[in-house]
């Protein structure tokens, strides 16, 4: 049990400090958010009249209790799911704009995160069961595709393959003006939403699997000089078995590991990305809160993150001795 | 080199070395060590054999200060020797140590002199900068590593495993120490260079009066380079006596397990003959 | 968590050491082989060579086109803001496409896009430099000491460095950065070096943590140096190329998270970098106006550099995992010298087989 | 309801960005910041419409007619007959008292005595003071509430009114996270002659997206700033406009009596630096061009021409004049030092002048100050900061120079820029260094004239034209001696709409009303004039 | 036992096609009979394990065979040229003909598929007509004769000690009833005791079942206790071939016996050895 408890108790550590640490940051900020609100309309170009700033004040009077009690209600808060209130989509639990939001980022960038790994793993296991042939010459190529700043990339094919070119749709999770409705169980919608995630997932498995090739590509070659691979070759095995089962498998257990984390920071992951393309995801919400000073907003987001790593460390705990069984004694 | 005193010995008292293993939900203690004592003598050397496991390592890192042993002493002249602390470093100018693989234990990093530089300014501070360079020259010469000059500045992986030996054991003896631990120096090394290193240490250890405990599982040089043998069956001590008594007429039931399993070229022919006989009987 | 699970080399300590959370990058680099080496590595090692430079990459392609990218940037940041213009220097027409006067044309304001990229750089390595610092630092000590402590110590590092790496980099940034009033580009390298170093911290110390228990450790112990020393003068050496890799990481991170940062409106608000030159450009609507000139190169430098650093790196995995250059090299030259017909077992065979020269086919024979 | 897929092209909904941002939450409650636009104007009215572009009669909506008695204290308002909510109740007198006397249209701070229904279709409101000046916060911007469901609503600022009943030429259709779609209210008094029966408001998150749906031909209106307006011009549908209405100036905190600190509380620096800025090149370069030439007496011509007291004061100098600056600093005692910066006792002036991070036009306006400043030997600082510090910086005035917006007013009269931005302690405009200025009122600049109070308070009791004109000018001499905001220029306002599928658009020569789709009220206005193109 | 030819080589060079190249293998010739145990002794490189390999095609680059011939008799009567098969040729032959036991059983075995696996890998490329009883059948058989529990089948390498692991190895080698093993230091790493037991375990096999083993070690006393003959290698070239007894009591090469007095004698004389190896240790170290 020793080993559950400890992991258990990293958990709740790290749990705590991601709360603590999301409860203070924003205290320590000058400022309160009814000035934030009223600028924000002011900015929208709107009038603002007195009633409107008196509203808004009467609303969101500030908090004068002790910092300590205002901790305690936090936490009391967090118990009971609630995130506090949206400043900017007011009066819109936090958790509802959140709820909305996750499943557009799950789906899209969970999509390209895991196309993206299995394409890297892939070639990376080809790369290097070539190891030595032209192969090699274009493997640091695929450096540049990693090191080419993301929003750049999606300004670019923005430019070139929807406005340019028309391919692509320009903006959004889907049509909304084919789709007036909102989102429905349709095929006619699921085709149309496929559309319009096909250009921001490009962007990502662009910009991210050449770290998947590369990582597979060297772990094949220094597992391809294992002893039990020439074991292997002596037993006469096929080559296609040998690729697969001896040496692939082997190889790409510590990215099966890195993947887990990386499926952790799929609701992170793309804060960027869902700007560039106004993709209705978490990422959007991250920016926005961050823009608006709506600190709900942002502390929200970021728990939910942090949850979503939490709870993709923890799903690997469960399963790495699957994927290793030297591992399962531990489990 | 030093005189010491006839009297000088490196004893080990009751000595336990208790691990705890965990492995996944449950923890357990090893014992790898269970109530070990001896006493080394300077100008003697003792030979610790046993299988793979049988804690002889553990024993030396005990010796050494690297392992804090669970309970037991260790007695230098007869006095108790500190486990940590300052006092430390005049324990280690009295024993030293020459590891097991000579691959690892020279850092890759450092060049051979550096290698014995660094104990020498440690314990002898008082020397200068040219006198600590000379004694290393020293120390390479007498490890029969001449011309010193060759070898001063070359870095480990530019020399076999024969001459980095050579190079740990002038390093375990610049402090001037008057026991060395062996640690199964010659296991990691060729065949055809073992005898040398082993005769080389013999050599040394005869000049200084050294007392060296020499742990190896290999029992024909345990024999030929000990006074002393005990035999090490999970942690205990389970047979010792004067090396050729425990050799040619072991007691223990372990010790003639063991005895047996050593290749021995007089046998030729004896195994297959005992295997067809046996498959013959079935 | 299983940090100070004891250091014999059972399968449980490994395993449960992978059983850690990672940042992927980490996890892809394979650990350094601890283990004694066998005795074909030991033959197949080179000639050996001196001092630092057994430290340095051997030459390779890889490395020969990643450092020449990047110090050719490096140049580029030193020299060209000599000979450019004042970055600042409206006076221009406004947005010119690239002519003999403005070799990368000009912005909205009538700044020379060169005169802006030329100092962009000095920004861009600055906070590269910065954070790489500040991250191997802090993956310093909470790497190296951690892994070389042990105990309760490491315990607390180690859960301070997984805690970190949990902790998502880029939101944690966006917070912090938008919290500060004035960004100065210290401030935004600083916030990027504070979450930067806990995957190389982590590297650090499992490798440390495998380096302590080395004999060559242990046997400087027994000579009596201090901890400090053997932290420094025996355990650090062999991290090197391993720092040297973390750092350049850092800084691509740092390189590509100010850039990202700057698009967001939280970068540095008193510098010129290539990130601000790419959000100047991207609020000015350069691409909407069709003003590539200002769009395009800040991006494409940013990915030189990255690409410059990231292939140094690879040279540098190879010098950590001397199979990653072995086996393709040694794949080559057979393939060679069977062409030249001097191999019995014929030439290569068809794809799957070609894997392994040993694969040959015999068809010739 | 809601699918257009089978319905023509000249039936299809009329696509608005109104600079929504995703997610959209319904929220229809003109009360509330994060109200939609599509409530304010197309789904809830005031009783007349202003047109802010231009000196004209106020638009009857739900009212017929108002008038006030001699000193001003009472309006008589007239309805017009027959009129229903989109729920069918009828709408009578006894909403509109209700809507006045409701809580949230705060009538007390109003100082409202009484309002009261004389009959159906009359009411008369009674306040404590002069309601001249107020003419249009009662009567063009008080949303009408339909009573039967408005007074069930206590807590009118959480309230979110996802299905309003209103009066305006539209209900709400559909609201989803990307966009709410507005269809034609069968109650609405010209429901006939409405000629665009569906709008969809979309949600975008940022300008470049919603310039390429505009060139991509996907959206019929925007208010928003284009640099290059040729790149969606281009495909033959759209066309735009530009109507600047928002003053952009430099806040100067320039009262040393009150507690500024900084060499800007000197009027000769502030009149240099005036002086020093060459606005031409300000427009060009940070702007576009797009920009329209501001009048130092913050009257927005031609719009506001009458009030213009001095015709020297009508527009602002366009070029820098350094030698000018010069003179001004040096008759006031400041010397050059070395480097070329003026100075006194060896001080150089050095002002810091922040902007709000990532308002790229005022950033660029700044760098570009900074640079003139320079060339006439005063050392500016520019620097960008969170829009948090700004707007703690101006509410405190513990800052030296900011790059800022002045409100425009909505009717054909500078009087409220007076008031709220020029006018001191005693109207209740400003306060001193380190408090916050009164709510609803914007002198950041600290700026405290008795002088401009003195006219300011004598013009809130006069509707008499002439009365007026000179107490402006009174004003505008202070004002523009004094600069405690310099001007710079007048923002532009651009609006871009598709006018081959739509006609009925104001254009520059029939400005009916302020164009962009961000508009309050004139947006829902200009909805009700449109017609799909046959 | 007849010296009736299995395996026979001639001139084999095989050369590292490293800067400069190393020849780790100087035109060796070798024949091993049918049923007998070789010995291939010699110090730490000089080329015993890439002979072996270079036996079964197995050398990985940058080894390259330069010059050659290997010919296998099968039982069958029929000779092949084993340079000469073609890459699908070649995988049949290996381990059905010759199979090998690797240094470092750890190392050998894959670490994430079972044993069970592992072994029903060989049957499923070589005996495709195999049922699934039959392989599991077999499997057992073979654990049961190099004496480990058939329950262990299903285990991971890791779960397995270091004898059951090299055990595990030679089960698998013998899973074809292969003409040939070759075990390069297949019990280096174990201990005195394992080494032995399983040294009699392949003994006790050859002898059930008649294969040729090639035995490469540096231990040379356990060769001589083992061996029917014993090749002495130095530096890429055999420099003396011989029976056991011959290699022992009458080494012709100076090598050769430089090599036997390597190793003090555990009941014999103490003699020279004790201490006073002066002269011994000045012996130049390679
Ligand atoms: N740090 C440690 N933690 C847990 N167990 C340990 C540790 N060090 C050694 N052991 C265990 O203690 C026992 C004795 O180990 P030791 O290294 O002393 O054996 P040895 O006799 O030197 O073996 P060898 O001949 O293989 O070197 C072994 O079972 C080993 O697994
Ligand atoms: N990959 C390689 N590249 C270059 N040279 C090599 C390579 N592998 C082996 N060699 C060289 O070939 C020679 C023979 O090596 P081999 O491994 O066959 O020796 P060995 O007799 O098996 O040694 P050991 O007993 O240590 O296993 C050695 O001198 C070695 O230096
Ligand atoms: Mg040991
Ligand atoms: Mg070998």
């Amino acid at each position: 049990m020793k080993f559950y408890a400890r992991r258990i108790g990293f958990y709740a550590v790290t749990l705590w400090a991601t709360i603590s640490l999301n409860f203070l940051l924003p205290r320590l900020m000058p400022g309160d958010p009814a000035d934030i609100m009223i600028a924000k309309l002011q900015r929208a170009g709107g009038e603002i009249s007195e009633t409107t700033i008196r509203n808004i004040k009467t609303l969101l009077g500030s908090d004068d209790r002790s910092l300590w009690e205002q901790y305690l209600a936090y936490w009391g808060r967090m118990f009971q799911g609630d995130l506090g209130i949206s400043v900017t989509r007011y009066p819109t639990p936090v958790a509802d704009l959140i709820g909305e939001a996750l499943p557009w980022t799950l789906i899209l960038v969970g999509t390209a995160t895991i196309i993206s790994f299995v394409l890297g793993v892939i070639l990376g296991a080809w790369a290097g069961w070539k190891r030595g042939t032209w192969v090699d010459h274009i493997i640091p190529a695929t450096t540049v595709l990693q090191s080419i700043p993301y929003f750049w990339l999606a300004l670019i094919l923005v430019s070139v393959f929807a406005v340019g070119l028309g391919w692509f749709p320009i903006f959004g999770g889907y049509d909304v003006f084919e789709f007036s409705d909102g989102p429905e169980f349709s095929w006619a919608f699921i085709a149309d939403a496929t559309r319009h995630a096909i250009l921001p997932a490009i962007t990502i498995v662009i910009s991210s699997v050449g770290g998947w090739l590369f990582g597979m590509r060297n772990m094949m070659v220094s597992t391809l000089a294992e002893d039990y691979i020439t074991t292997a070759e002596a037993k006469g095995l096929r080559p296609r078995r040998i690729l697969t089962t001896y040496a692939a498998r082997n190889a790409a257990i510590p990215s099966i590991a890195g993947f887990s984390i990386t499926l952790g920071f799929v609701v992170a992951g793309s804060i960027v990305m869902e700007q560039v393309f106004t993709y209705p995801g978490v990422g959007k919400l991250m920016f926005q809160a961050v823009g608006a000073s709506d600190y709900a907003l942002m502390q929200g987001v970021f728990l939910v993150i942090t949850l979503a790593v939490l709870a993709a460390n923890f799903f690997m705990d469960l399963i790495y001795g699957f994927i290793d069984p030297r591992a399962r004694q531990n489990v | 080199m030093n005189e010491t005193i006839p009297a000088a010995t490196l004893e080990a008292r009751n000595l336990v070395k208790d691990f705890k293993l965990r492995s996944g939900l449950k923890t357990s203690i090893l014992h790898a060590v269970k109530d070990v004592s001896f006493t080394l003598e300077s100008g003697k050397t003792i030979a610790l054999v046993g299988e793979s496991g049988s804690g002889k390592s553990t024993i030396a890192r005990m010796l050494m200060k690297l392992e804090t042993p669970t309970s037991g002493s260790i007695l230098l002249d007869g006095v108790e020797t500190p486990n940590s602390g300052r006092a430390i470093a005049n324990y280690r100018s009295e024993v030293q140590m020459i590891f097991q693989d000579p691959f690892a234990s020279l850092n890759p990093f450092h060049t051979i002199i550096h290698h014995l530089e660094r104990p020498l300014r440690l314990h002898h501070p008082h020397l200068s900068k040219s006198q600590v360079r000379d004694r290393a020259h020293e120390l390479l010469e007498r490890v029969r590593l001449s011309p010193a000059d060759n070898y001063a500045d070359r870095r480990p992986h530019e020399l076999s495993g024969g001459q980095r030996q050579r190079v740990a054991i002038a390093r375990a003896l610049a402090p001037g120490a008057r026991f060395i631990v062996a640690d199964e120096p010659v296991s990691m090394l060729d065949v055809s260079i073992r005898l040398g290193v082993l005769n080389l240490l013999a050599d040394l250890q005869r000049e200084d009066n050294l007392g060296v405990l020499y742990i190896t599982h290999d029992l024909a040089t345990a024999r030929h380079f000990s006074d002393e043998i005990m035999v090490l069956y999970r942690g205990d001590v389970v047979e010792r006596g004067p090396a050729d008594e425990v050799i040619l007429n072991p007691q223990h039931e372990y010790t003639k397990t063991l005895l047996n399993a050593a290749p021995e070229p007089e046998n030729l022919g004896k195994l297959r003959d005992e295997v067809r006989r046996e498959l013959a009987g079935l | 968590m299983s940090d100070n699970q004891s250091n014999a080399s059972n399968a449980g300590s490994e395993s449960n050491a992978t059983n850690e959370p990672s940042t992927s990058n980490v996890i892809l680099k394979e650990p350094p082989t601890t283990v004694a080496p066998s005795t074909v590595a030991l033959a197949t090692q080179r000639k050996p060579r001196r001092g630092v430079r057994a430290l340095l990459p051997s030459f390779s392609a890889k490395l020969a086109v990643g450092t020449a990218l990047v110090s050719s940037i490096v140049l580029f940041a030193v020299i060209a803001p000599m000979f450019t213009q004042n970055p600042r220097n409206s006076k221009n027409p406004p947005l010119e496409g690239p002519s003999a006067e403005h070799w990368l044309g000009t912005t909205k304001l009538g700044y020379d896009v060169l005169a802006q990229l030329a100092h962009g750089a000095q920004g861009s390595l600055k906070v590269g430099l910065i954070t790489g610092g500040i991250a191997i630092v802090l993956s310093l000590v909470f790497g190296v000491l951690a892994g070389y402590l042990g105990g309760w110590r490491e315990d607390t590092l180690a859960l301070v460095t997984n805690i970190m790496l949990v902790i998502p980099g880029l939101p944690l940034v966006m917070v912090i950065a938008a919290f500060a009033p004035v960004r100065s580009l210290e401030l935004v390298s600083i916030v990027l070096g504070i979450t930067a170093w806990a995957g190389a911290a982590y590297v650090l110390r499992l490798q440390t943590r495998s380096l302590r228990t080395r004999d060559y450790v242990s046997a400087s112990r027994v000579a009596g140096e201090r901890s400090w020393r053997i932290i420094l003068v025996e355990i650090m050496p062999n991290l090197l190329p391993l720092l040297a890799s973390q750092f350049l990481f850092a800084i691509i991170f740092a390189i590509l998270g100010e850039a990202g940062l700057s698009y967001l409106g939280l970068g540095p608000t008193d510098s010129i970098t290539w990130g601000t030159v790419l959000n100047d450009a991207q609020s000015g609507q350069a691409l909407g106006q069709g003003a590539w000139w200002w769009f395009v190169p800040p991006g494409v430098l940013i990915a030189l550099l990255g690409c410059g650093l990231a292939l140094i790196n690879f040279a540098i995995d190879e010098i950590i995992n001397p199979k990653l250059r072995n086996a393709p090299a040694a794949a080559r030259s057979v393939r060679k010298a069977t062409k030249a017909g001097r191999g019995v077992t014929g030439a290569e065979g068809s794809a799957p087989a070609s894997a392994t020269a040993s694969h040959s086919t015999g068809a010739d024979a | 309801a809601g699918g257009n897929g089978g319905e023509g092209s000249s039936d299809r909904a009329l696509r608005v960005w109104a600079g929504s941002q995703t997610p959209i939450e319904a929220n229809f409650n003109p009360f509330a910041p994060t109200v939609l636009h599509g409530a304010l104007g197309p789904v809830l009215e005031p009783l007349f419409f202003f047109n802010k572009t231009a000196d004209s009669e106020p638009v009857g909506l739900i009212g017929e007619s108002y008038e006030y008695n001699e000193d001003g204290t009472v309006i008589t308002v007239k309805i017009k007959e027959g009129l229903k909510w989109s729920d069918g109740k009828p709408l009578t007198a006894d909403d509109v008292v209700f809507s006045f006397t409701y809580e949230a249209n705060n009538p007390t701070g109003n100082g409202l005595v009484s309002a009261e229904a004389t009959d159906d279709t009359t009411i008369v409101l009674t306040y404590a003071t002069a309601q001249f000046t107020t003419e249009f916060q009662r009567m063009g911007s008080s949303y009408i509430l339909p009573k039967h469901v408005w007074s069930e609503i206590t807590d009118f600022a959480t309230y979110t009114n996802e299905s309003p009943v209103g009066s305006g030429p539209y209900v709400v259709d559909k609201v989803t996270k990307e966009s709410y779609t507005l269809v034609a209210n069968e109650n609405f008094r010209g429901a006939a002659d409405l000629g665009v029966k569906k709008v969809q408001y979309i949600a975008v998150d940022n300008n470049q997206t919603a310039q390429d749906l505009l060139a991509a031909g996907k959206l019929d209106w925007a208010g928003m700033f284009i640099p290059n307006p040729e790149s969606v011009t281009g495909n033959g549908k759209i066309s735009w406009i530009n109507t600047p209405q928002d003053p952009t100036v430099l806040y100067t905190c320039s009262n040393a009596a009150l507690g500024c600190v900084g060499e800007q509380t000197d009027v000769a620096v502030r009149q240099a630096l005036n002086v020093a800025i060459d606005r031409a090149t300000i427009k060009e370069k940070a702007f576009v061009g797009m920009t329209g030439e501001i009048s130092p007496t913050f009257a927005l011509v031609p719009r506001d021409q009458k009030w213009i007291a001095d015709d020297a004061n009508e527009v602002s100098p366009q070029e820098a004049d350094v030698s000018g600056a010069g003179a001004i600093l040096e008759a006031a005692g400041y010397t050059k030092d070395a480097e070329g910066f003026y100075g006194k006792e060896g001080v150089a002036i050095e002002l810091s002048l922040i902007s709000v991070d990532g308002w790229t036009d005022y950033n660029d306006a700044a760098k570009l100050i900074q640079e003139q400043a320079a060339e006439a030997g005063i050392k500016v600082n520019a620097s960008t900061v969170q829009w948090q510090e700004f707007s703690d910086a101006r509410q405190t005035g513990q800052y030296e120079l900011i790059m800022g917006g002045v409100i425009g007013t909505s009717v054909a009269d500078p009087f409220q820029i007076y008031r709220d931005w020029f006018g001191g302690e005693i109207v209740q405009s400003t306060s001193p260094v380190g408090t916050e200025i009164p709510a609803g009122r914007w002198n950041f600049s600290r700026y405290s004239n008795p002088t401009v109070d003195a006219a300011v308070q004598a013009a809130t009791s006069t509707n008499d034209e002439a009365e007026k004109q000179a107490l402006y000018g009174t004003i505008q001499t202070e004002i523009v001696r004094d600069l405690p905001y310099i001007p710079l220029v007048v923002n532009a306002t651009q609006t871009f709409m598709n006018t081959k599928d739509f006609t009925g658009w104001p254009t520059e020569d029939d400005l009916y009303a302020f164009p962009p789709s961000w508009g309050a009220i004139a947006a829902g206005y200009i909805l009700t004039q449109l017609a799909p193109a046959k | 036992m007849t010296a009736e030819p299995v395996l026979t080589a001639r001139n084999v060079s095989i050369e590292y096609e490293v800067d400069p190249p190393v020849k780790a293998v100087r035109n060796v010739s070798l024949t091993l009979n049918r049923g007998e145990i070789l010995g291939l002794a010699g110090e730490s490189g000089c080329g015993k394990t890439t002979l072996a390999y270079g036996l079964n095609r197995l050398l990985k680059a940058p080894a390259l065979m330069t010059s050659g011939e290997i010919t296998f008799h099968d039982r069958s009567g029929a000779d092949i040229d084993i340079i000469g098969l073609e890459a699908e040729q070649l995988r049949a032959f290996r381990w059905d003909k010759i199979s090998m036991v690797f240094q470092g059983a750890m190392n050998s075995l894959n670490p994430v598929i079972s044993v069970k696996d592992q072994i029903f890998d060989i049957f499923d490329t070589h005996r495709p007509g195999m049922s699934k009883r039959e392989k599991k059948e077999r499997a057992e058989e073979l654990l049961q004769l190099v004496g480990v529990d058939p329950n262990r089948l299903t285990s991971f390498p890791h779960e397995l000690s270091g004898g059951m692991r090299q055990r595990m190895m030679i089960a698998m080698a013998l899973s074809l009833d292969p003409q040939v093993m070759i075990m390069d230091e297949p019990t280096t790493a174990l201990d005195v005791v394992v080494q032995r037991g399983i040294i009699r375990e392949i003994m006790r096999l050859r002898e059930k079942l008649g294969f040729a083993v090639i035995f490469i070690t540096h231990d040379l006393p356990m060769l001589i206790e083992i061996s029917d003959r014993i090749a002495v290698m130095l530096q890429g070239q055999i420099v003396e071939q011989g029976t056991a007894a011959e290699i022992y009591h009458t080494p012709q090469h100076e090598y050769t016996k430089r090599l036997l007095s390597s190793f003090p004698s555990l009941r014999g004389e103490r003699g020279d050895f004790v201490r006073t190896g002066s002269q011994v240790s000045q012996e130049q170290v390679r």
